[in-house]
C-alpha cells in the first residue's frame, strides 16, 4: 500500500511540475514595459446600431451613497442622447459593473468591462483609490476612463480623462479668496485620513507659507471613524480665521455636529468645504447657513444648460433630489465624449484620444474646454455659500475658465519633493 | 468489504485534490479568457488562505476572524518588491515623494531582493503568528474572546497602514504596479504563469494539510478542539498545539496575500480590513470547515459567485451574500461538501482502522 | 490643563456613545453568549426610527421624546424576531451566531439602503439641546451631556431591572444553570427571548443618541460594532460595572491619544492596549467565576 | 514500558496541602501518603473537598502546601508538566475524544513519549504499548469505532487505557464506577486489580460496596479535611465516620 501511495504523490508531484514548467516557458517573451496597446487588440463591436459603454460606480458598501448619484446623472446624459440619436447614430448601451467602495473590484470590474464587454469606454470611480486602482488596466487594455470627481491632481493619464476639478481648479481658488476677499491669517486643516485631503493640505500648507498665513492645525480621522470631538477641541482652542475642510461623505455629519456641539459656526469660525455638496449638505442635521464651499457646480448656477439639467433631474429621479458638482461633471463627460467621439468619427481609443484637444461644451456648469495635454478640462472656480434651504449660492467666481494645471507648473511656490 | 477498495478509499481526498488540480491547471487555462483566470487566480488566493482557516478553525476550533491581517502581511512584503521594481532600481516609490521625504525607509530597502521577500512572506507572518499565539493561548484567551480580539487586531493593522501614508502608500495602498519578478503584470502570457504558480501553490497546500489532517497532529488538534482541558491531561499544553495551527494558517494567508498582489495589480488596507477577513471565513462556512477540500471549493465558490453575482444584480447582491452567511451556518453547518460525502464520511472513520490492519 | 479637561470630556463623550452601545451586548452577549454581529444594525434601525419619529412629529423639540420608546420598540423586535428565527436554533454554537449574525447584519444594511435610500437621512437635534453648559472652564456641549445622562439612566435602569425585579432573577437564574431554573419552574425559552428584545432594544435608544452625533444612514452601525464589543470584552463578559468603566476608560483613552497623534493612530493605540490588557487579565476587569471545564 | 525506575517505591507524598476559593477554605492540611501497589480509596460525603484534592494535586486549582513525587513539587508545575512527571487522572463525567476512534483515543495518549518528526507523520502501524493497553481494558472489538458511540462503562474503561498509554505512573480515578451496572462494576474492579502493582491507584468512590470488594486502603475525607485512614475494616468501625455518614444516608443512595 505504501508503494502505491508513493506512486500517486509522485505522480501527482510530476503533474504539476510538469505544468509549471510548461507555462513557465511561455512566459519570458516580453519585458519591462508597458507598451500601450501591447495586450491584445480592442474587441469593441460597433458594427450593429449601438455602442456599448460601462458606467462603474460603487453601488454598494460606503461610498455607494455618493457613486450611485453618479450613476443616476449618467443615465441620464446617456438617455438624452440616445433621444437625441445616438452618438454617431448609434445608440449608447449602458452597462451598469459595482466597484463596491473596493479599489481591486474596480480594478477587476474595469477589466471586465473592457474585455468581456467590449465597452468603448468606461465613466465612473470616485475615491482616488479606484481610480489609480484602475489605472494600469486602461493603460494596458488602452482603453479610455472618465472620471468625474475633483481630485488630488498630480496626475495625467494617457487614458484618463478628469473632468472634475484639479488642485488649481478648487483648493487654490478657495486659498486665493480667502487670503484676498477673507484676509485671513490662520487657518486649520481638517480631513479625512487619505490621499485627497493629505495632498491638498500639502498644498494649503505650501501656500500658506508663501503668503504668510498659519497653519494652527492640521487633524485627520479615518474614513470610517467619527470621533471629531477632540480636533474640534483644537479649533475652539487655536480660533482659526477659516477652517479648511477636506473630509469626505459621511464623516462631515459627525464632524459639523460636533462643530455644532461646541457651538461653533459661520460667524464665529466659518468653514471652506471642498466635499460638501448639496447632497452632504441636506443629510447635515445642523445649520450650515453661512459655510462656504468651493467647486465648479451649483445646483443654483443660473444657465438655460443648467435650468433643462436639474429639469430633467428631477423629472426622472424626482422632485426632491437635487444636482451636484460630481453628478454634473459626470453628466458633462458623457457629452464630451460624444463631441469627442464625432470630431473623430471613430470609437477607437486612440482617434478619440487624438480628438480631444479644444472640445468644448455647454456645460450645466458653464462652458467647459478639454485639454489634450493633460485631459483634464478648463472649468470655472465657484466659492459658495450654503443656504438655509442647504442648496448653495455662489458668492464669488473666478474671472472664466481656469486652464488645468494638474501639476501646479505655473506656481513657483510649489515644491513637490517637500515633505 | 475488499481490504483493497477500503484502502483506496484512504486516498479518497487525494483524488479529490487531483481532480482540483486537473480543473485549476489543465481545464481552466484552456477554457477562460485571461480575464477570467485571472479572477480565477484571485479565488485561489482566497482559498489558499481558506485551507489554512480550515485547519485554525474547523480542525482546531479558533475562529481566526483577522486573517486580512495575515493576508495583508503577506501581500504588504509582496507590494512593496513589486512597487519599488516599479519604481526602478535607484528610485523610490511615488507616494514616497508625495508624502515622504523621498528617502526610501531603511526596513523597505531590503524588499528590494525578490528572496528576501519570498523569505519575508512566510517569516513575518509566522513571527507575527507566533508571539500573537504564545500570548493569547497560553493565558488561555479563546472562544469568542479570541475572535474579537483577532478582529481588533487586523481593524488595528488596517488603520496603522491609512495612517502612515509615508510609508504605506495610506488608504490608496501600493498600486500602479507594473512587474513581477522581472515579468510584465499586464502580459496575457505572465498573467498566465502567475495564475499557474497560484493554483499551482493551491495544490501543494492542500497537500500539505493532507498530510497534517491524517498525522497524528491533526488527531490532537481535533482533540483539542473538542476537549482542550482533556488534552493537558494527556501531557500537551493545548496552547502550543494551537499556536502551531495558528502559524501554519497565518502563512497560508500570508502566501495567498502575496500572490493575489500581482494578480489584482495593487494592494490597499481595504482588503486587510475586517470585512475582507470576514469573507474569507465566508469561504470557509460554506465549503466544510473541518473538511480538507470544503474550504478551498468553498472560497472558490464564494468568489466566483461574489463576481458573479455582483455582475448580474450590483444593486441586490448584498441580499445574496447575506442570505448565504444565514443558510449556510444555519442549516448546514459542516459545509457544502459535507452534504455530498455523508455516504463516504461514514468509510472515511473506518478507512484508519483498515489501514492500521493493514499494516500490521 | 485645558487639554485634561477638554479630553477628559470629549473622551467621557466617546465612552458615553460607547457604553450605550455596548450595554445590550453585556445582556446578549454577557448573559447568554451570543455574538450579535447585527447589534451595530439594530442602532442603525434605532436611528432610522428617531428619523421616521421627526417625519411624523416635525417639532424636533419633542419628537426626541418621543422616539426614544420608538426606537427601542422597533430595534427590540428586530432583535426578538432575530431570536426567535435564528439564535434559538443555535445555543451553544456561540462562534457560528457570530457569522450568522454577520449575514443578518448584510441584509438589514441593504434593506435600509433600499427603504431609506442610500443617502444619509439628516435627523434633527431638539433645540434645547443646543448649546452648552461651563464646567471647570470647559464649555460642554449638552447633546454629550445628554447622552451621558441617558447612559448612565440605562445602566441604572438595566442594573435595577437585573437585581430587583423577577425578570431580572429569572434571567440571572438562567444565565448561572439553565437546568435547574427550568426544574424551578422559570421558562427559559421566554426568558431568552425577553433578554435578547431588552438588549437589542438598548441598541435602539443607542441609535437614537448617535443621531445626534453623527449620520444615520445604512453602514453607520459598523463604526461602533467592534469597539462595543471590546468594551464588553475588557469589561469581563456579562458584567455591567465592567462594561461602564471600560466603556470610559477606552473613550478617554482614545481621545488622548487622538489629540497626542492623530485620528488613525488613536484607533490602532487604543486597540492595540485593550489585547495588552487582556494579557494581564484575560478574564477582562471583573471576572465571573465558573466552574466549567471548558 | 518497564522502564527501571518503576522498579523504585515510589511515593506521592502531601504535605499540609491547602486550597481556598475567595478566602473560602475547600480543604486544609492534608497530609497523605499514596504508595504503590494498592488500591488506594478516597471516600467523604459531597464537597468533602476528594475533587478539590485531585485537582490541585493535577493543576487544576492552585494549592499551597507541598506534594512531592519522585523529586519534583506537583504544586508548582502545571497540568500538561504534571501529566509528563507521570500523574494521571479521570473526570467524573468520562471525557473522551468523541470523533475519534477508540485506536485513535489510545494513541494520542502517547503523545507524550514523541518527537515533534513523530508528530506530523502518520501512524503507520498499532504501537504494542497502544496494543496492550487495548488488550488490558478489553476493548478490542470495539477498537475501530468513533469513542462518541460506546457506553458510559467503555468509555470510562478508555480513559483508563489512556492513563495506561501515557504510562501514568499515579492515577486519580474519579467516580469511575459511578452509572456502571454491576457487572461492569465487578469488571473495572479486576482491571483496577490488575494493573495496580506497579502503580499508585487512587480512586473516588462513593458506592460502598465497590469500595468494600476492592479496597486496599481508604481516606476518609470531610469537611476539607482528612478524618481518618485505614483498611475497610478499621474505616467501618470507626465511630466518626459512621457519624460523618448517618446524616447523609438519603444523598448516600442516590449516588448508588
Amino acid at each position: 500500500m505504501v508503494k502505491s501511495r508513493a506512486r500517486l504523490i509522485a505522480g501527482t508531484a510530476a503533474a504539476l511540475s510538469a505544468a509549471l514548467v510548461m507555462t513557465g516557458c511561455g512566459s519570458k517573451s516580453s519585458d519591462g514595459d508597458t507598451a500601450a496597446g501591447s495586450s491584445g487588440s480592442s474587441c469593441v463591436d460597433t458594427s450593429g446600431d449601438t455602442v456599448k459603454l460601462g458606467f462603474l460606480n460603487s453601488m454598494s458598501g460606503a461610498m455607494s451613497i455618493s457613486e450611485k448619484t453618479v450613476s443616476d446623472s449618467l443615465n441620464l446624459a446617456a438617455e438624452q442622447i440616445n433621444d437625441a440619436g445616438g452618438i454617431l447614430g448609434k445608440k449608447i448601451e449602458p452597462i451598469q459593473e459595482d466597484g463596491a467602495s473596493e479599489p481591486t473590484v474596480f480594478a477587476e470590474k474595469a477589466e471586465k468591462l473592457i474585455q468581456s464587454d467590449c465597452v468603448a469606454a468606461v465613466f465612473g470611480g470616485w475615491t482616488s483609490s479606484s481610480r489609480v486602482a484602475m489605472r494600469p488596466v486602461f493603460k494596458s487594455l488602452n482603453n479610455i476612463l472618465f472620471y468625474p470627481v475633483q481630485y488630488e491632481g498630480l496626475e495625467a493619464d494617457h487614458n484618463i480623462f478628469y473632468t472634475g476639478a484639479t488642485t488649481n481648479q478648487q483648493i487654490i481658488p478657495a486659498l486665493d479668496f480667502l487670503r484676498t476677499e477673507k484676509k485671513i491669517k490662520s487657518i486649520f486643516l481638517a480631513g479625512s485620513d487619505y490621499v485627497f485631503p493629505r495632498t491638498a493640505n500639502k498644498i494649503i500648507k505650501q501656500y500658506c507659507e508663501e503668503y504668510g498665513i498659519k497653519v494652527v492645525g492640521e487633524e485627520y480621522q479615518p474614513l470610517d471613524q467619527g470621533a471629531w470631538g477632540t480636533a474640534v477641541d483644537k479649533i475652539v482652542s487655536t480660533k482659526p480665521d477659516v477652517v479648511f475642510n477636506t473630509i469626505n461623505g459621511d464623516s462631515n455629519v459627525a464632524f459639523l455636529q460636533a462643530y455644532d456641539d461646541k457651538g461653533l459656526n459661520s460667524s464665529n469660525a466659518p468653514i471652506v468645504s471642498v466635499s460638501i455638496a448639496e447632497e452632504e449638505a441636506a443629510a447635515i442635521p445642523v445649520d450650515l447657513t453661512g459655510q462656504m464651499t468651493s467647486w465648479n457646480y451649483y445646483q443654483t448656477v443660473e444657465s438655460p444648460e443648467n435650468a433643462a439639467f436639474v429639469k430633467a433631474f428631477k423629472a426622472k429621479f424626482g422632485e426632491k433630489r437635487v444636482t451636484s458638482d460630481p453628478m454634473e461633471a459626470a453628466y458633462t463627460s458623457m457629452f464630451l465624449y460624444k463631441a469627442m467621439v464625432e470630431k473623430a468619427g471613430s470609437f477607437d481609443t486612440e482617434k478619440v484620444i487624438g480628438a480631444a484637444d479644444g472640445i468644448t461644451y455647454a456645460a450645466p456648469e458653464g462652458k467647459v474646454t478639454v485639454n489634450g495635454e493633460n485631459h483634464h478640462i478648463a472649468k470655472t472656480n465657484l466659492i459658495g455659500q450654503v443656504q438655509p434651504d442647504k442648496l448653495i449660492k455662489t458668492i464669488f467666481s473666478s474671472d472664466g475658465p481656469i486652464e488645468p494645471d494638474p501639476f501646479l507648473k505655473t506656481y513657483s511656490w510649489w515644491d513637490p519633493s517637500k515633505e | 468489504m475488499n481490504a483493497r477498495v477500503m484502502a483506496f478509499k484512504a486516498y479518497f481526498p487525494l483524488i479529490g485534490i487531483a481532480i482540483l488540480a486537473l480543473f485549476l491547471l489543465v481545464i481552466a487555462p484552456g477554457a477562460l479568457s485571461s480575464f477570467r483566470l485571472n479572477n480565477l487566480g484571485k479565488y485561489c488566493c482566497y482559498a489558499i488562505a481558506g485551507v489554512g482557516i480550515g485547519l485554525a478553525w474547523g480542525r482546531g476550533g479558533m475562529l481566526v476572524l483577522g486573517q486580512g491581517l495575515f493576508f495583508g502581511l503577506g501581500a504588504y512584503a509582496m507590494g512593496m518588491h513589486l512597487k519599488l521594481e516599479a519604481a526602478g532600481p535607484d528610485a523610490v516609490p511615488d507616494f514616497m515623494m508625495n508624502f515622504g521625504s523621498g528617502v526610501l525607509p531603511a526596513w523597505w530597502a531590503p524588499f528590494r531582493s525578490g528572496a528576501f521577500t519570498i523569505a519575508a512572506i512566510v517569516v513575518i507572518p509566522a513571527l507575527v503568528a507566533l508571539v500573537l499565539g504564545l500570548a493569547v493561548f497560553k493565558r488561555r484567551i479563546k472562544g469568542a474572546y479570541f475572535a474579537i480580539l483577532s478582529q481588533a487586531l487586523t481593524v488595528a493593522f488596517g488603520a496603522l497602514l491609512v495612517s502612515q501614508i509615508k510609508y504605506t502608500g495610506g488608504q490608496t495602498g501600493l498600486n500602479s504596479l507594473s512587474t513581477f519578478f522581472g515579468y510584465n503584470l499586464y502580459d496575457p502570457v505572465n498573467k498566465k504563469m502567475i495564475y499557474m504558480i497560484t493554483a499551482v501553490i493551491l495544490i501543494v497546500m492542500l497537500l500539505i494539510t493532507f498530510q497534517l489532517y491524517r498525522s497524528r497532529f491533526g488527531e490532537v488538534l481535533i482533540a483539542t478542539r473538542d476537549q482542550e482541558e482533556r488534552v493537558r491531561f494527556l501531557g500537551y499544553d493545548p496552547a502550543n498545539i494551537k499556536v502551531v495551527a495558528f502559524v501554519i494558517a497565518a502563512i497560508m494567508a500570508s502566501i495567498g496575500g502575496a500572490m493575489f498582489v500581482p494578480m489584482a495589480g495593487l494592494i490597499n488596507p481595504r482588503e486587510v480590513s475586517a470585512l475582507a477577513s470576514i469573507m474569507l471565513i465566508a469561504g470557509v462556512a460554506l465549503g466544510g470547515r473541518a473538511t480538507l477540500l470544503g474550504p478551498a471549493i468553498g472560497a472558490l465558490v464564494v468568489g466566483y459567485g461574489r463576481t458573479s453575482l455582483s455582475e448580474a444584480y450590483p444593486d441586490q447582491w448584498t441580499y445574496f451574500l447575506g442570505a448565504m452567511f444565514i443558510i449556510v451556518i444555519l442549516f448546514i453547518p459542516n459545509g457544502l461538501t459535507s452534504v455530498i460525502p455523508k455516504a463516504w464520511q461514514a468509510l472515511n472513520r473506518r478507512r484508519t482502522d483498515i489501514k492500521e490492519v493493514e499494516a500490521v | 490643563m485645558d487639554v485634561v479637561i477638554s479630553q477628559t470630556f470629549t473622551g467621557a463623550s466617546y465612552g458615553a456613545t460607547l457604553l450605550l452601545v455596548a450595554l445590550g451586548l453585556t445582556l446578549t452577549f454577557g448573559q447568554m453568549g451570543v455574538i450579535n454581529m447585527a447589534h451595530g444594525e439594530f442602532l442603525m434601525a434605532g436611528a432610522y426610527s428617531a428619523y421616521m419619529t421627526q417625519q411624523l412629529i416635525t417639532n424636533a423639540d419633542i419628537s426626541i421624546i418621543f422616539a426614544l420608546p420608538f426606537a427601542f420598540i422597533v430595534a427590540g423586535l428586530l432583535g426578538l424576531l432575530l431570536e426567535v428565527l435564528v439564535i434559538s436554533r443555535m445555543y451553544h454554537r456561540t462562534l457560528d451566531t457570530l457569522l450568522v449574525t454577520f449575514g443578518v447584519s448584510l441584509v438589514l444594511q441593504q434593506a435600509a439602503k433600499d427603504i431609506f435610500g442610500a443617502q444619509a437621512k439628516a435627523v434633527k437635534a431638539p433645540s434645547w439641546l443646543h448649546g452648552q453648559i461651563p464646567i471647570f472652564g470647559y464649555r460642554y456641549p449638552l447633546t454629550q451631556l445628554f447622552i451621558l445622562v441617558l447612559s448612565i439612566a440605562c445602566v441604572i435602569g438595566l442594573t435595577s431591572l437585573l437585581k430587583y425585579t423577577g425578570f431580572g432573577r429569572q434571567i440571572r437564574a438562567t444565565v448561572q444553570n439553565r437546568d435547574l431554573a427550568e426544574t424551578v419552574g422559570v421558562s427559559t425559552r421566554s426568558i431568552d427571548r425577553l433578554t435578547f428584545f431588552i438588549g437589542s432594544g438598548l441598541a435602539g435608544v443607542a441609535g437614537v443618541a448617535v443621531t445626534l452625533i453623527t449620520a444615520t444612514e445604512s453602514t453607520m452601525g459598523q463604526e461602533y460594532i467592534i469597539w462595543a464589543f471590546l468594551v464588553v470584552v475588557a469589561g469581563g463578559i456579562g458584567q455591567i460595572k465592567g462594561a461602564v468603566i471600560a466603556a470610559f476608560a477606552l473613550g478617554i483613552t482614545r481621545a488622548f491619544l487622538t489629540y497626542w497623534t492623530d485620528g488613525s493612530m488613536a484607533v490602532v493605540l487604543t486597540f492595540l492596549l485593550v489585547v495588552v490588557f487582556l494579557q494581564v487579565r484575560p478574564q477582562g476587569l471583573f471576572a465571573t467565576r465558573t466552574r466549567s471545564l471548558a | 514500558m518497564n522502564d527501571p525506575q518503576t522498579h523504585e517505591p515510589d511515593h506521592l507524598e502531601i504535605k499540609d496541602l491547602a486550597v481556598s476559593f475567595d478566602g473560602f477554605k475547600a480543604i486544609s492540611g492534608v497530609d497523605l501518603a499514596l504508595k504503590q501497589g494498592r488500591l488506594h480509596f478516597l471516600i467523604g460525603p459531597n464537597g468533602a473537598g476528594k475533587t478539590t484534592l485531585v485537582d490541585a494535586l493535577t493543576g487544576l486549582v492552585k494549592a499551597s502546601g507541598h506534594a512531592t513525587y519522585r523529586g519534583k513539587d506537583l504544586l508548582s508545575l502545571k497540568s500538561h508538566q504534571i501529566v509528563r512527571a507521570g500523574v494521571g487522572r479521570t473526570f467524573q463525567t468520562a471525557t473522551v475524544f468523541e470523533e475519534l476512534s477508540v485506536l485513535q483515543n489510545l494513541d494520542i495518549a502517547g503523545g507524550v513519549h514523541r518527537s515533534a518528526w513523530g508528530m506530523i507523520m502518520a501512524r503507520r502501524k498499532v504501537p504494542t504499548y497502544v496494543e496492550e493497553a487495548l488488550e488490558t481494558i478489553g476493548l478490542q472489538d470495539v477498537s475501530r469505532r468513533p469513542a462518541g458511540v460506546l457506553a458510559h462503562g467503555q468509555k470510562q474503561w478508555l480513559e483508563i487505557g489512556m492513563l495506561l498509554v501515557q504510562d501514568a505512573k499515579v492515577m486519580f480515578l474519579d467516580e469511575t464506577v459511578a452509572g456502571m451496572s454491576a457487572e461492569e462494576r465487578e469488571e473495572t474492579g479486576e482491571l483496577l486489580r490488575r494493573i495496580c502493582p506497579d502503580r499508585t491507584i487512587v480512586v473516588i468512590e462513593h458506592d460502598m460496596d465497590f469500595v468494600r470488594t476492592f479496597a486496599d486502603i481508604v481516606t476518609v475525607m470531610h469537611g476539607g479535611k482528612v478524618l481518618t485512614e485505614g483498611t475497610v475494616a478499621e474505616i467501618q468501625a470507626n465511630p466518626q465516620v459512621q457519624e460523618v455518614y448517618l446524616g447523609r444516608s438519603a444523598e448516600g443512595t442516590a449516588h448508588a
